[in-house]
């Protein structure tokens, strides 16, 4: 590449990227600004994050959880005390 | 203002096809799913993302070179990721309830039906030209009835890996729906009388036994059924962690950030497989109506099978926990224990289910070796 | 493979299937049974599984517990709880 | 004799070349600085001991069929690595401050021009021919600017491996300098009375739009810049795993030992490419000097900045937040919290600051993505 | 039909060669001692289960395409699963009781001799014609009196790839079996008066010496035995992470979930090496008889390197120290305290045995290295 | 190889190997006496080891000690635990 293609194409990269990331965070703060704003009227009407985004059991890798499983466990104990935190912490924040 | 026009090619709006759109709407709506109606979120939220990733123009991340086609090549071509989440899935599975009553594997062997009647059904609209399937296809499409994701991963790659991604989806989603599903069929299979049988308490099983068994099923497989080596041998040596005692280190890294790092990535590989050309068409409809007959059929053969071994033997045994064969560990077991209480609410029904519930693991893991075997052979 | 192929190769495929699935899991209710029946009688002389099931320290892995280390590390507290809580069931399954 | 020859010609002292020594000697200044002065050493252990273990002359652990060489192909060459430690950074991420208050995302950009100036520095270097660098270098070497380690690594392994080492090195190096960096600059570009300015307690922002936030980004990336998908896609997938709060489990071993394993790789990795050859020439040097000014610049285009959105908004802001834009999460945080104390000790930015902060994340990888696509196509 | 003579043609009824049950059985061997005697059940319990697995026949997952192949190429092929195991080894062993006492290294040193001797020994059976060990077949074998897994597994797969499995399960039993061997050889040597010899308490070793010891061993690896950089190397760099106390989240992270991870996989791969050609043969059997010598005879040189440094220096040394030198870590240095005790019940020298128990691993990570160099080149 | 060779070779390698290992312990035993002996004296003006070298929050890794994340989440429990536990251990090092 010759020396003056180099220098013209920096200044390109440097003008089209440095106005790349501005329109694109832009549009992000607009689009953002959209979510709160239709999500926080939303919360009005329904509430904020139930309950229910608390994980359940599921098929695959929450078996611990079941049956005559080592209750005693370590890893059950976690899974239990994960679940008491999150829980926890869904509770306060909605409270809050 | 080349490179400027260059930059504009570059974008999604430029680039962006209708059924890569689709298909990132279909990646949100397992999101949606998966974290709002709790749809097997442990697999769902990564499959749903992969698939969303996969689905941006241009990007090229479930192509040659793509993080998520490395994913893909590295786990599941390989056979690696299903293998090692059975292995983990064996570390947290509890033979218990099975070996106090081993009649239970009779239940976990008939609700199988579902996934050869399936491939039976495959077979029958590709006969009669609505589809296109393969004996192959029909085979990964029927393993749907085994309700347990990493088999039907795992079978799905060695026999169809361009309906993986669908067959996956359809796998997942349909386990997250055992409680719409079975219900109905439990009850239209069986009366009121039928639903209050109590069943005797299971006698306590000892640790020994526990131990020996995973080394029975190994022998067995070793003996009877090669092809189920890969997937029971690693289920069998996970369980034997577990239950062993002398590796409980082992055994507790398997069913906690080993098990935890692999779904991540057999997630997101799994979603590198829904590109639109490949999930856009008529055959992921067959695959979807198809799956569904299979946990259907599956659940019925369970409880059938349910009341023709309540005639058989001298101990009873409440047909709904039939339909826990399917596996779907342990949510059948649970839709077992609800319609139990239902009909009488001092009919405990869970841990007998579990029995049913391990056996169809243990049941899926067999056909799968028979289709590999017979279907890629 | 043509239609009618595919179709009589999918009942046999079917049929052999599903009756292998029922011999290997008739088999395995057999074994099984056999095994437990075996078991039982074995644990009513020796009885059930002794305390030495439990894992010991050894020579690639189980340095955190000896000499100098850390005692007072997460990583050693863990495998300590870990010894405990697993001594705890063998003892708890032992004498029910 | 013949073999104690050949166990002599075996030896260091025989093999050792000048440049090997000042190498190890380099990776024990990397360690000491790490070990010592705590210069991000969750990075500068791993990657000062592989540099020296690079060195080790006749080893060749750092050349074909080397342990380090084998960590470097498997996961920086292929990607791997640096995205999962984004995916993992994702996880550990809170976007609520910048939910709260989304013009900070300004700051987060406006930081990113030491990126671009720098950039354009090598450029003019190399036109003088004071150095040799491409384009691809200098875009490679402008990221330094971006004070993220992971996307430093990333683009320096798309667009100039050789210089991997030296860059990530300085990335990480300047990361920890930060707090002697910043503030000569912040408190040249602002007076007494702006870094006084108190700003608005934030608002509350609820879990809905915490889950639903990286699916924006996703969305806005497949749109506008797909080239920026693999960063900014596994960054989103784990902070959406964070705060769906259905798959914690995931979320924890991300956060835990899944980063850390894949940091101890990446580390010896990155050290692999800590050769004489490369690392021993007037590159680093430029590379070094260059790093510096790409975070001063940085630092300064964000102040400015905030000062700029101080005038045109009604909302106060602080510039001493805008410092932050560049991101090296959380301690440009933290040094704009440490001079807004300074200057009224009850003046608590930290909260404020942490929002521009995470958006220069975001910024810097928007950024990659263009380098990327323009300096690779 | 043919369908079903197809499925019977692949039951293992049908395939099952002798060679292969007599593995399987071997197999059930090692589970029954890790399980049951703990037999160094971390290493037995995959090892056992993997060769089971390797020889189902039919199954092929120790061939080419099969997991267990897989595991093998990745991990051990590469070097890569050993080195990681010894990481996590260096960040799980304290050196200050070799700091204490820098002297005990030599019996570490002495203790290697039983590695060489039993090299030669292996040749001589070679020059006689009863075996048919090549020079590099004889450098494996006599590692196995290094008594440390990982180093065993590492020089084996760089060269003797055959005699790996055999190896492995040699090296692991008889340090399983050091309460059994040593004893007898150690009151042999030593005499009433000997095994009463109390030793001065440990001077406080700071954590500054702790930190800098790593990176002296390094720095002296580098310049007199490259070859044993990736061993020592690694070894080194994670008892730095470990004490350096500025990287816990990833010393913590190596010394569990990584360790039993790589582990697991480390064992599943040495099984895929009990395959029936590779191991039932004439050479497995003078393995093991080497193999045991080689323990013996390094157990008697520590012994014996003990009693002559205890005529040499001031300071009393119990010469029971000197067998922990063949490391087996910390078995070695129980055996020495329980001797202890028993020759004076107040005669603690558990802390002084961890000096010369963990300077055998230094010992036979350097002789792997000279083997390497030599029996390679 | 002849037999004669291989008898020859390992027999060099007996003794160059055993005598190698014996170099390299010993160099190892003088400098890790030397390097005791400086930090000691070193340490007798400076004191030992203070408390600086208690893990700091980083760029890359330390974000979930900061802002608003969790702080009633395992993990960050887990870190703030790590970093009390070690500092205790380092004061208890000091202090001995
Ligand atoms: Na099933
Ligand atoms: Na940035
Ligand atoms: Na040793």
């Amino acid at each position: 590449m010759e020396k003056s293609t180099l220098m013209s194409e920096g200044l390109t990269l440097m003008v089209t990227g440095m106005g790349f990331v501005f329109v694109f965070l832009t549009v992000l703060v607009l689009v953002t600004t959209l979510m709160s704003w239709i999500i926080t009227r939303y919360e009005k009407s329904v509430g904020a994050l139930p309950a229910e985004g608390i994980p359940a059991p599921t098929a695959v890798l929450g078996r611990n959880q079941s049956g005559q499983s080592k209750q005693q466990s370590q890893s059950s104990q976690d899974s239990t005390l994960l679940t008491v935190l999150s829980s926890a912490v869904h509770k306060y924040r909605k409270n809050k | 203002m080349d490179k400027l026009l260059h930059l504009w090619e570059a974008t999604g709006f430029y680039q962006m096809q209708p059924g890569q759109g689709i298909m990132i709407l279909i990646g949100m709506l397992l999101l949606y799913l998966a974290i709002k109606k709790n749809f097997e979120p442990l697999l769902l939220v990564p499959i749903g993302f992969g698939g969303v990733l996969a689905n941006i123009p241009g990007a090229g991340l479930a192509e040659a070179g793509g993080i998520l086609h490395l994913f893909y090549v590295v786990g599941i071509e390989s056979g690696a990721f299903p293998l090692i989440i059975f292995m983990g899935v064996g570390a947290m599975t509890d033979f218990g309830p099975l070996l106090a009553n081993p009649k239970t594997l009779f239940l976990g062997a008939a609700a199988q039906f579902g996934i050869f009647a399936t491939l039976m059904g495959a077979v029958l609209l590709s006969t009669f030209g609505i589809f296109d399937f393969s004996l192959a296809d029909a085979a990964a499409i029927g393993i749907i009835g085994g309700a347990d994701g990493p088999t039907s991963i795992y079978v799905a790659s060695k026999l169809a890996p361009d309906l993986l991604g669908a067959i996956a989806v359809a796998s997942y989603s349909y386990m997250a729906l055992v409680p719409l599903i079975q219900p109905p069929i439990m009850r239209a299979l069986t009366n009121e009388k039928d639903r209050k049988i109590r069943m005797h308490q299971q006698r306590h099983v000892s640790q020994r036994e526990k131990i020996v068994f995973p080394l029975v099923i190994l022998i067995l497989v070793a003996l009877f059924l090669p092809d189920a080596a890969p997937l029971l041998g690693m289920f069998c040596f996970g369980n034997l962690m577990k239950e062993c005692a002398v590796v409980d280190r082992l055994s507790n890294t398997t069913q906690n950030s080993l098990i935890n790092t692999v779904t991540i990535f057999l997630g997101l590989a799994v979603g590198s497989k829904l590109s639109a050309e490949s999930f856009l068409n008529q055959m992921t409809l067959g695959i979807l109506l198809l799956g569904m007959l299979a946990f259907s059929i599956g659940t019925a053969s369970g409880v059938i099978m349910a009341k023709i071994l309540n005639k058989i033997t001298k101990e009873p045994i409440n047909p709904l926990i039939g339909s826990a064969g399917v596996s779907a560990v342990p949510m059948a077991a649970r839709v077992s224990n609800k319609l139990g209480l239902e009909a009488d609410k001092h009919n405990f029904l869970l841990m007998h289910a579990m029995g049913p519930n391990v056996a169809g693991v243990i049941g899926s893991a067999v056909a799968a070796g028979i289709l590999i075997n017979y279907a890629a052979g």
